[in-house]
């Protein structure tokens, strides 16, 4: 635990923590219930195996009434913590129900000082690990790798990191289409049809077809003419059910249209 | 340039002599930051070369030294006596501050490994916190590892070269405790009597390790 | 680290050992940036050390090896043998990153393998441009896959062993999906650093389809 980096801190101490407000004020400090647990199960100064659930229990929810005392809000799983250990130290005082199923009170308590013991034990293992000589600062590599010949070579690297960025960054800016031909540059004669329904209402006077085009379809060549085309068609259609008169002055000249008075 | 011509010259025919090979190890191996694996040794050394055999008696030299040559997974490479480290206040890299919870995460993946994000948290308590995982990968430390043949498959994750080679480990076999730990039934993975368990993964766990860790 | 107690308290009342000299200057200019000068070596070794003499003896011993002691003005380095710089080649490769284009690209043939070059377009929303993946087959990260069954039979990508290698995966079935993605943090549209940027140069502009029919 001496090494600097890993800051398995004093609140590990029971020592320090005997006062329930010291726990209290440290809520945030707390990696979870578990971390708590474990922590509050220090105090009991014995083995973790031979540690009593019971007791643990009604130091944790000690614990819990006390931050509730204190109006201090506790995250939802210290509070799904609080109701298991209730319901487990129930089953534990009480002799179980005739024919009832599923495990026994005590195998849920021998899982819960073995769930302790593995967090335990895994702090222990980090901390070891941290502890080792490490590269860089108690061992060195070469601090002047050679590079002798002017042969020089580019390669292109990434990480996998850059990857899953990159595709994270691609499937983020809109939800995956199947591939459909550029759709997204067709305007159909049904869409236009459509359209059209709508705003022929309000076409009382003789009105070029291009002003009925849709916002944003006349910037790309490819997409006005898409959208001419449909509206044409569109229009044709509902001359053809007497709904709009159309005319043009001479060939190539603006079509123009207005509604047909019923 | 000329003294060059002479050894590649001969090794068209035949293999140059052990202490020869020897030589061009302790170059390439000094030449490098990174440790340097068998292959890539026997890729750049004349045709007909045994590193492995060269590597045993150059690792025998330098028993004791102030540098020596360390084995990382399947690499070499020379590093400092760690007995040394304080002359080296000056080389000394400003390292990164890992949280508590990096550091633990850490732990959990290179004693569990192919571990999922669901059995670290399981272990933990808590959630893995966002950026955690990041960091970790980030820093090379650990890396995809094989899916879980489980429902919804989760990605598992393993320890990489680069993090043995920081912690001076020969392998992942090599963790400190790791014995002790699996005799203990420390490093199982107990799902919670009756149905609560999470629906990840419980059956394959125990082998994936085990295979993982078996020579 | 306990070792390292001892030598150091011996040294407030006599140098230690030549030999332990030597293993320390060889450590300290194996691990130094830059040669190192006889005064540097001084100040960093042990009180009441003599680096020049220990320095004679290093030298000698590494008379005829794979790596030599050499004076660089009025220090000393390391050094290959130059009768080996031709195996020292590997050393000079220099890394650029990908661009944005290639690794997006990249990315979408590892998620949605084998792709077609028009489905990569709509995926990405862009064109991709000739070079792009010229650069990426070159690197070996992609190959040729099937022709697709479809109008056209268009080739299709897919990632090859060596892109395996290269991000440590042990197949591209093990890359996290969309909701990993998320959990890991990787999802949250955060601004990554040299955002806002604008499009690529060479490959956003709108090429429209004509591209597409192109082979």
């Amino acid at each position: 635990m001496s090494d600097e980096d890993w800051s398995a801190d004093e609140r590990l101490s029971p020592a320090d923590r005997l006062s329930a407000e010291a726990l209290i004020v440290d809520v945030d400090g707390y990696e979870g219930p578990l971390d708590l647990l474990l922590t509050l199960s220090r105090t009991q100064k014995v083995d973790l195996r031979r540690i009593s659930i019971l007791q643990l229990a009604d130091q944790y929810m000690g614990f819990v009434e006390r931050a509730r005392a204190l109006r201090i809000e506790l995250a939802a799983d210290y509070l799904v913590m609080a109701a298991w250990l209730a319901f487990l130290k129930s089953r534990l005082l009480l002799p179980p129900e005739p024919g009832e199923d599923g495990p026994t009170a005590e195998e849920l308590a021998a899982h819960l000082a073995f769930q302790l013991e593995r967090l335990q034990a895994m702090r222990e293992a980090a901390a070891r690990l941290m502890a080792r000589d490490q590269l860089g600062r108690d061992f060195f590599a070469r601090g002047l790798p050679e590079d002798v010949t002017r042969l020089r070579k580019i390669t292109y690297g990434a990480t996998l990191i850059d990857l899953m960025r990159a595709y994270a960054r691609i499937r983020t800016k809109d939800e995956f289409r199947p591939f459909v031909m550029d759709r997204d540059h067709v305007f159909t004669m049904e869409q236009a049809l459509d359209r059209m329904r709508g705003l022929i209402g309000y076409a009382g006077d003789w009105a070029d077809l291009t002003s009925f085009l849709p916002d944003g379809w006349d910037s790309n060549p490819m997409r006005r003419r898409s959208s001419t085309a449909a509206h044409f068609a569109a229009v044709l259609e509902m001359a053809k059910r007497g709904q709009v008169e159309l005319r043009q002055g001479e060939t190539f000249a603006p079509i123009q249209l207005r509604r047909k008075e019923p | 340039m000329t003294g060059t011509q002479d050894p590649i010259e001969r090794s068209l025919f035949e293999a140059p002599p052990l202490a020869e090979q020897e030589r061009m190890i302790e170059a390439i191996l000094f030449a490098a930051a990174e440790p340097v694996s068998l292959p890539e040794l026997e890729a750049r050394m004349p045709h007909g070369c045994d590193p492995a055999e060269a590597l045993v008696h150059l690792r025998k030299r330098y028993e004791g030294r102030g540098v020596h040559i360390v084995r990382v997974g399947d690499a070499y490479a020379f590093r400092t006596a760690p007995d040394l480290g304080h002359l080296m206040r000056k080389e000394t890299v400003e390292q990164r501050k890992l949280s508590r919870a990096a550091i633990e995460t850490l732990a959990i993946v290179a004693y569990h490994q192919p571990v999922t994000r669901a059995e670290i948290e399981e272990i933990r308590g808590v959630a893995v916190s966002r950026g955690t995982i990041d960091q970790l990968l980030e820093m090379e430390w650990i890396r995809l590892g094989r899916r879980r043949m489980t429902p919804g498959r989760p990605v598992t994750f393993v320890v990489t070269e680069h993090f043995l080679d920081h912690f001076g480990l020969e392998s992942a076999r090599d963790l400190p405790g790791l014995k002790e730990l699996r005799a203990a039934g420390l490093l199982d993975n107990r799902p919670l009597p009756g149905s609560l368990q999470k629906p990840d993964d419980e059956d394959e766990a125990a082998t994936g390790q085990s295979e993982l860790f078996e020579d």
